[in-house]
């Protein structure tokens, strides 16, 4: 964890930001965490992470907004679900991450590559229904502009490897014949799951 | 044995040799496999977060729509694919709330599911519908003396449920191992992520962890997984681990389906061991195997 | 007719109370019990807490009350197979178990100096070997041999019955059943210690320096496999630092869902151990919350003051061992002092919790939905300890004075309205 | 008259083998005079067994000596019936199995424990039981809140006769007060009704139970099954007999008052749980101060209590009852803001469910320390605490009630002086309440360990009392919550009920339970020394005017402890006397000093030290074979005579092993141990004057897990009476 400092205001109990975290799909889960701690070190990228889950989620009850939308926490979260298989609480730590990201996509807390990433990911699914992996990583580095002109350098020598060995397709795949009725339907559960939210 | 296949993206593209090997295991072990039609990619780490758990659910549940007419399984054989479509298939199965508002979106779409398919992880299917003391009959080529390090991964492991195996040391790969006649080295760290999702917008991380997966594999000469996401970060990269720690690991990362195949004495050909980056070769030229 | 006996399965701390409160009572008591001796896991204890006293004082005094009480009769080696009736009468069949010893055997030792196979010592929880022949543990009531039936070579080798001159030993002794007829029952199965392999994070089972709180009973025990000597399961090394691991399968909803009461103050316990053995010694506990109920938190206070013993507010992640030490490394957040922590220990020992023994295959045995019998879901057999919910010690004993109670109002309620 | 003894020898178990058992015989037969004298190498076995009987009935023996294992093996095979004293000589652990064979001292120890074993057969008499007129087995339930409810309906379930005593004008007490209780069985999620209006019905109704309200206790005098029990009702005395007595006052939450950090006092809005459950028994938690609705509310547990300004302990309760509060906010307004401010939250066994349901309705925990209540103009509060967790100063504002979870008090003690802030660490002044007004010597009420709390000091024996035959129940014995004081009431219920059928047929109760014997006074010789009346461990001796001293053998625990404090030697057992171990000692066979062959009489606690040289002898462990031990009831019973009569004998040392004394006492009879270390210590300046070294008598504190090191302690003994050298009294 980098920040291991108190801070030196006062912090003040305000139920308003934990309420719109327990509104979301899987953010009232929180509400079980008993503060145990085995999340913090389960993660796979527990050493890089600004606040361990467990604090992540003592902030929330705290209401501090800004804090939790700004770290990196839930941008660390790689899905591997040690987390979840280890929380005595049963909570799904992975779906909360899950359900951050969105509110930090949807507020515009975008300034880790991760955020662009997952644009990027999206976009490219949403288009086809199916990933092309050169398309992601070329609406990636779109999204993220110059400042990310090393990575791709960085990126070169594995990438003709792969191309070498055959592993990187120079071809999106074909689309999904049902694309639009697949795109109907997850329009109509977000539409149900807002409605369900609110 | 007959089942439908989900490939996912993954299967389809950088990853073929998984796909390509499976078929050609599956082949010598008398199991049918037919893709699962129009399939959708089932949204990977990343739709849940943008559109929501609900509605990347929604997605996986079309793919198992389109067969549960024929009362044949499902099987996944890409970590993060089995995870979501088993994951969406267990919540419609047990929520009624998400149950309902599934039902309802893919009827937006002309479709409907009543959650009759089973998912399968290719793992579980092969040591419970095949059997390792089947796999073993079936071995040619035994892999005697060659230590390997059977890296499960993340995802599929913790999705499994827990009677069939330990979602942190699992022993199911192992055990596949040691049917081919190989043996199983200790191997913490078998079940630890790879970082995958960070391998694009940042790299270092998965490099770390990849760096500690290699070092955990401790004298193992090959690493086999089932996973493409993993098989692509240890092999592509581990020459950027090396560079950015220092290190100097040459471990060979194959499909496990690469090494039943070498295992069976299958033709060459059919289990693309060519697309392996760390080259597997000089490992397996002593049983004879030629890349 | 209504019978005014009271059956009490399980001699452990609570079903020993319930059968001899009964019994001194007046009423006609018999006792099963499924080990070859009497005392349950109470006798594996080194100590209580808080007092820090051993658990065969009790003992002795409660099996001098069984010597001098004709109310009751007890039946080692033997399990309760079915229960039928009701209340004021049910029939009962139980299955003793072959012992191989009958009751002529005095206890003079010479069947196991010349028995030729070991076993393991379930009673050390394996950590040592006993011959096939062999008393359970020095304080063993009765004060009777017992022979392994699975790891004696039988009548083939024969040399126990050669040697033991009062002609105690029977290698053809069969399972028997034993009808009851009794008016209530009280059972009072216990508890086991939780599998703590199955917290795969922890390494219990494959790192030997992880251990379990129970183990650690007989470590610190005189009577223990190493005399009393807490030392490293991998090398004999005695232990300078040890983390204790609260929680250990308790709380948690992937193991036991409940708290199993009595951890906290075991490993508060347990710390003095470490230190009396070695004042020098470091001791760590992890913990989510203290729980010490009652006066039990002036013993919490006491332990808190020692400057050896540290309480780190956090449950650890994962256990890591170091193989060429054979050192345990515990993952976890320091929660209070808000830092990742990765420290070293020579023994970590998990505080691993309560699951209810209650015993599912017994007709008429209510359970609920955790496996402890339920309450008020037969008339007339009443759950009492820790079948019932974790407890510690006098908690049980209490819980089993008043399930005797109940018992004795089974046997005479229908006189009284009737 | 000499009674007709036989003795017994088993050669068995190596003892035939070790000893010269024809030598051992001839002690008996010669020396002691006991025609019937048997050997068998199989005593225990079936044959053994029945030569023994046989000759019970053929010879009409009074009592059998057997010499063979420790009277702690084989009990039920060496029971020939009330009639027959049994007498064991304990060859086996305590001879052959922790001394050479074939070796001089090992023979002359044999040979001394024969005797000695001998003596004791022909001194033991058979004891007759106490019996009164008009004994009893009806019982007084003092308290009828719900622990008192309880035991009062638990005895009548099982046919006993109550009489329940409340001195408030309705029963019901704390618990009858409250909304709801916390969950009781599975799932442990939902808030229940509480159990009280259904046992006040039952209760009422029982035709078995008797019940006073408005009553209190005004004297109880006499013992078990004789308790003449005087009430009283507006000014108006009445009186009955009882058998045992269930005290169940219950507790009375911490004072309040206390707490004016927290705010208490000053403001209106911070009210205690006490409080909040009659608002919401009434159907509307709202702000005291002006009866608005409640937005915000923060719990603050542990005021008070885990506070060594306050209660040091902890109110095992609070935790579980905020938890349950907390919903009576969320049932009342789910939109509520609800904070509870712990240090731990105790949420034992399953009420961890609990603890999971009301974190799902959305009550937040915080791990902190609350460090200041303030108001504003509109009488909103504001908490102010450590974060701990967050590791920041922290603020709960807006809140519109402050619950302090204060903790319990036993009722039976009462702080001496009120609101202050400071009191000493769990040494906070109390007064004692009057609650029993017991007719005794040692006091009205029953006695207390820390914090004014009755209860008993043992983890096996959880009903173990100091005043047989009372036993106190629910949260006036410990801190407890609904749960087990309805368990705890029960079992003490159970032990009332044992205590009127065991003292009925004239039984002694735990832990001796069963045995007849009970001291007998020669009241001639008394002189009012009043040191039986005072050191009796549970108060079973009253004094008349004149110092004499007025047993209550019901109220006897059989430990002879007045027996060992008596100077006179006045007090005896029929089985258990001064003069009987004195000639035990005497029976010794001390050889002249020019042997070097001294002698020791070690006295061990049966329960505990006896037992450990049984497993040192079991696990073959060797010590000094000068040692001749004397089971004792408990230390406590040890004359200082025996000392005396040891030294005059000639016996070189005296070694008293016993349970360990202090705060962590072992000793079943309390203080026995203690008093034998108290009376040791005032006969080394007598030795001192008779120029005997005061290291000739010594107390060492064993357990029973102490077997190994018995030896090294027996060892060490011996080595420094070789130092000292001789008894110079020997042969004298």
């Amino acid at each position: 964890m980098a920040d291991n400092s108190a801070s030196s205001g006062r912090l003040k109990y305000e139920a308003g930001f934990a309420r719109e975290v327990y509104g979301m799909e899987n953010g009232s889960y929180l509400k079980l965490c008993m503060q145990c701690g085995v999340c913090a070190v389960s993660c796979a990228t527990f050493k890089i992470m600004d606040y361990s889950p467990r604090r992540l989620f003592a902030l929330v009850r705290a209401g501090r907004k800004e804090e939790v939308m700004k770290s990196n926490t839930f941008w660390m979260c790689t899905t591997c679900l040690m987390c979840k298989a280890r929380c005595p609480r049963g909570i799904p730590i992975v779906d909360v991450m899950h359900d951050l990201k969105g509110l930090a996509l949807k507020q515009g807390y975008v300034n880790y590559p991760q955020a662009a990433f997952y644009q990027a990911f999206w976009q490219d699914l949403a288009g086809r229904g199916r990933i092309f992996e050169g398309g992601v990583t070329a609406r990636y580095f779109l999204k993220r502009g110059p400042k990310d002109f090393g990575k791709i350098m960085a990126q070169k020598d594995v990438g003709l490897k792969m191309l070498s060995h055959g592993r990187l397709p120079l071809r999106p795949p074909k689309a999904v014949k049902g694309k639009k009725e697949l795109m109907q339907m997850v329009a109509k559960a977000r539409e149900l799951e807002q409605k369900g939210a609110n | 044995m007959r089942y439908f296949f989900y490939p996912g993206c993954s299967m389809e593209a950088g990853a073929g040799s998984y796909t390509k090997s499976l078929e050609a295991v599956a082949r010598a072990l008398d199991i049918e496999l037919a893709e699962v039609p129009d399939w959708n990619c089932c949204g990977a780490t990343v739709a849940s977060s943008v559109i929501g758990d609900a509605p990347a659910q929604v997605m996986s549940l079309r793919n198992l729509a389109m067969v549960e007419g024929s009362g044949l399984d499902v099987v996944v054989a890409c970590s993060s694919c089995y995870m979501n479509l088993a994951l969406a298939n267990r919540r419609f199965q047990n929520d009624p709330r998400f149950r309902a508002l599934a039902t309802k979106s893919l009827a937006a779409g002309g479709m409907q599911y009543r959650g009759k398919v089973r998912v399968r992880f290719i793992l579980e299917v092969i040591a419970n519908d095949v059997g390792f003391e089947r796999i073993a009959a079936r071995v040619k080529r035994p892999l005697k003396g060659l230590k390997v390090a059977g890296y499960v991964g993340c995802q599929s492991v913790r999705t499994i449920p827990w009677e069939f195996d330990d979602p942190e040391q699992p022993v199911a790969l192992d055990e596949l191992i040691g049917a081919l006649g190989a043996t199983a080295v200790p191997f913490p760290l078998k079940a630890r992520c790879c970082g995958a999702s960070h391998t694009l917008p940042q790299g270092e991380i998965t490099s770390s962890s990849c760096r500690d997966i290699l070092e955990s594999a401790g004298e193992a000469r090959l690493m086999v997984t089932p996973c493409p996401m993993c098989q692509l970060n240890l092999d592509a990269y581990q020459s950027e681990v090396n560079k950015a720690y220092g290190t100097n690991f040459q471990i060979p990362v194959l499909f496990f389906t690469q090494l039943m195949a070498v295992a069976f004495d299958l033709a060459p050909s059919t289990y693309g061991l060519k697309a392996n980056i760390v080259a597997p070769g000089p490992v397996l030229a002593q049983y004879g195997v030629a890349v | 007719m209504v019978n005014k006996s009271v059956l009490v399965v399980g001699a452990g701390i609570s079903g020993l109370t319930a059968a001899i409160e009964a019994a001194e009572t007046g009423f006609e008591v018999f006792l099963v019990e499924k080990e070859a001796y009497l005392g349950g896991r109470v006798a594996r204890m080194n100590q209580y807490f808080p007092k820090l006293c051993p658990p065969n004082c009790g003992l002795e005094i409660n099996f001098r009350r069984i010597r001098s009480e004709h109310n009751l009769r007890f039946l080692t080696s033997a399990e309760v197979v079915q229960v039928a009736g009701q209340e004021g009468d049910f029939t009962v069949a139980v299955r003793q178990n072959p012992r191989f010893v009958n009751e002529n055997c005095t206890a003079c030792n010479k069947c196991a100096e010349v028995c030729p196979v070991e076993r393991s010592n379930e009673f050390n929880y394996d950590l040592d070997k006993t011959r096939a022949a062999y008393l359970p543990h020095s304080f063993a009531f009765p004060t009777r041999y017992v022979i392994d039936g699975k790891a004696c070579l039988g009548e083939k080798c024969g040399k126990c019955v050669e040697a033991c001159a009062y002609e105690a030993i029977e290698l053809k002794m069969q399972a028997r059943e034993v009808t009851l007829k009794v008016g209530a029952i009280v059972w009072a199965t216990g508890w086991e210690p939780y599998d703590a392999g199955r917290i795969s994070a922890y390494g219990f089972g494959r790192f030997p320096n992880v251990v379990t709180n129970v183990i650690m009973e007989r470590l610190a025990s005189p009577l223990g496999p190493t005399g009393g000597r807490i030392v490293r399961p991998s090398d004999g090394k005695e232990v300078q630092k040890v983390a204790f691991v609260q929680c250990a399968g308790s709380r948690d909803e992937n193991h036991l869902p409940f708290c199993s009461s009595v951890c906290c103050l075991a490993s508060l316990k347990q710390a003095t151990y470490v230190l009396n053995a070695n004042p020098g010694a470091q001791v760590a506990v992890y913990y989510i919350d203290i729980r010490a109920l009652g006066k039990f938190e002036d013993f919490f206070a006491k332990v808190q003051l020692e400057p050896n013993v540290t309480l780190i507010k956090g449950k650890p992640g994962e256990i890591l061992e170091d193989g060429q030490t054979g050192d345990v490394i515990v993952v976890a957040e320091d929660q209070l002092a808000r830092k990742i922590t990765q420290e070293r220990y020579d023994l970590v020992v998990l505080a691993t919790g309560m699951a209810p023994s209650a015993g599912a295959q017994v007709p008429l045995l209510g359970l609920d939905d955790r496996g402890f019998v339920a309450p008020d879901q037969v008339p007339g057999i009443y759950g009492a300890g820790c079948v019932k919910r974790p407890l510690d010690v006098a908690s049980a004993v209490q819980d089993a004075t008043s399930a005797a109670l109940k018992a004795i109002q089974s046997t005479v309620r229908r006189q009284l309205n009737g | 008259m000499a009674k007709k003894i036989g003795v017994f020898i088993c050669t068995g178990c190596s003892i035939g083998e070790a000893l010269d058992t024809e030598a051992l015989a001839r002690v008996a037969t010669k020396e002691k005079k006991i025609p019937l004298c048997k050997k068998n190498a199989f005593l225990c076995g079936r044959q053994g067994a029945e030569l023994i009987k046989q000759d019970v009935v053929a010879e009409g023996l009074e009592a059998v000596v057997i010499a063979a294992c420790s009277p702690r093996i084989n009990y039920d095979v060496f029971d020939f019936g009330p009639s027959t004293i049994v007498e064991r000589v304990n060859l086996r652990e305590q001879v052959v199995w922790s001394h050479p064979a074939d070796d001089e001292d090992t023979q002359a120890m044999a040979e001394d424990y024969l005797r000695m074993g001998i003596t004791k057969a022909q001194a033991s008499e058979l004891p007759v039981p106490y019996l009164a007129e008009n004994m009893v087995k009806s019982i007084l339930v003092v308290g009828g809140g719900l622990a008192g409810l309880t035991a009062a309906n638990e005895a009548a379930l099982a046919g006993y006769r109550v009489v329940l005593v409340e001195k408030e004008p309705f029963l019901g007490g704390f618990a009858g007060r409250m909304y709801k209780s916390a969950p009781s069985r599975p799932p442990y999620t939902d808030l229940e009704d509480t159990p009280v209006a259904g046992l006040v019905a039952d209760v009422e109704a029982s035709p078995l139970i008797e019940v006073h309200t408005k009553t209190t206790v005004a004297r109880i005098e006499g013992g078990p099954c004789l308790y003449d029990v005087t009430l009283e009702k507006d000014g108006q005395p009445s009186s009955f007999r009882a058998g045992a007595i269930v005290v169940a006052t219950g507790a009375r939450p911490y004072d309040a008052a206390r707490l004016d950090r927290l705010g208490y006092g000053r403001y209106a809005n911070v009210v205690t749980g006490v409080a909040l459950e009659d608002m919401a028994r009434e159907g509307k938690i709202q702000r005291p101060a002006d009866g608005k609705p409640v937005q915000n509310a923060v719990f603050v547990l542990c005021a008070g209590s885990r506070d060594p300004g306050h209660l040091p302990y902890c109110s095992s309760s609070c935790c579980v009852e905020s938890l349950k509060q907390a919903l009576y906010l969320k049932e009342q307004n789910p939109d509520a803001g609800v904070y509870v401010i712990f240090k731990d939250i105790r949420t034992l066994g399953r009420y961890e469910e609990f603890y999971k349901k009301v974190q799902n309705e959305g009550v937040i925990f915080i791990k902190g320390e609350v460090t200041a209540v303030s108001e504003d103009g509109s009488r909103n509060l504001s908490v102010e605490f450590a974060d701990l967790l967050l590791g920041e100063r922290a603020e709960a504002a807006e809140v519109d009630l402050v619950v302090l979870a204060t903790g319990m008090v036993p009722s039976t003690v009462d702080y001496a002086e009120q609101g202050a802030e400071d009191c000493p660490a769990g040494n906070v002044p109390t007064v004692q309440q009057p609650v029993l007004n017991l007719a005794y010597r040692q006091g009205p009420e029953l006695p207390a360990l820390n914090y004014g709390f009755p209860d008993s000091h043992f983890i096996c024996f959880p009903y173990e009392t100091r005043r047989t035959g009372i036993y106190a129940a629910g949260s006036v014995r410990a801190p407890m919550d609904l749960a087990a004081a309805t368990e705890d009431a029960t079992g003490a219920a159970m032990k009332a009920i044992q205590c009127v059928e065991l003292t009925s047929r004239g039984a002694a109760v735990h832990p001796r339970v069963g045995d007849l014997s009970y001291p007998e006074f020669f009241m001639q010789r008394c002189t009012q020394c009043k040191r039986c009346t005072e050191e009796c461990p549970f108060g079973a001796i009253n004094e008349d005017e004149k110092a004499n001293p007025l047993p209550n053998p019901t109220r006897c625990r059989r430990c002879g402890v007045c027996m060992g404090a008596c100077p006179e030697r006045i007090i005896s057992f029929k089985n258990y006397s001064v003069p009987m171990i004195g000639n035990m000692i005497k029976a010794i066979d001390v050889p002249e000093e020019d042997e070097e062959k001294p002698r020791i009489v070690v006295f061990a606690c049966e329960n505990d030290a006896y037992p450990a040289l049984d497993m040192a002898g079991l696990n073959h462990l060797g010590y000094n074979a000068w040692v001749r031990v004397i089971p004792v009831r408990c230390l406590g019973s040890m004359n200082l005579v025996w000392v005396a009569d040891s030294l005059s004998k000639g016996i070189d040392g005296i070694l008293l092993l016993g349970c360990k004394h202090g705060d962590d006492y072992q000793c079943h009879f309390i203080k026995g141990s203690e008093l034998a270390d108290i009376r040791l210590s005032k006969v080394a300046e007598t030795l001192g004057r008779l120029q005997l070294e005061p290291d000739r008598v010594r107390m060492v504190q064993v357990n029973i897990m102490d077997y190994d090191k018995v030896p090294g302690i027996l060892d060490d003994f011996a080595e420094r009476l070789v130092e000292i050298g001789p008894n110079p009294y020997k042969g004298f």
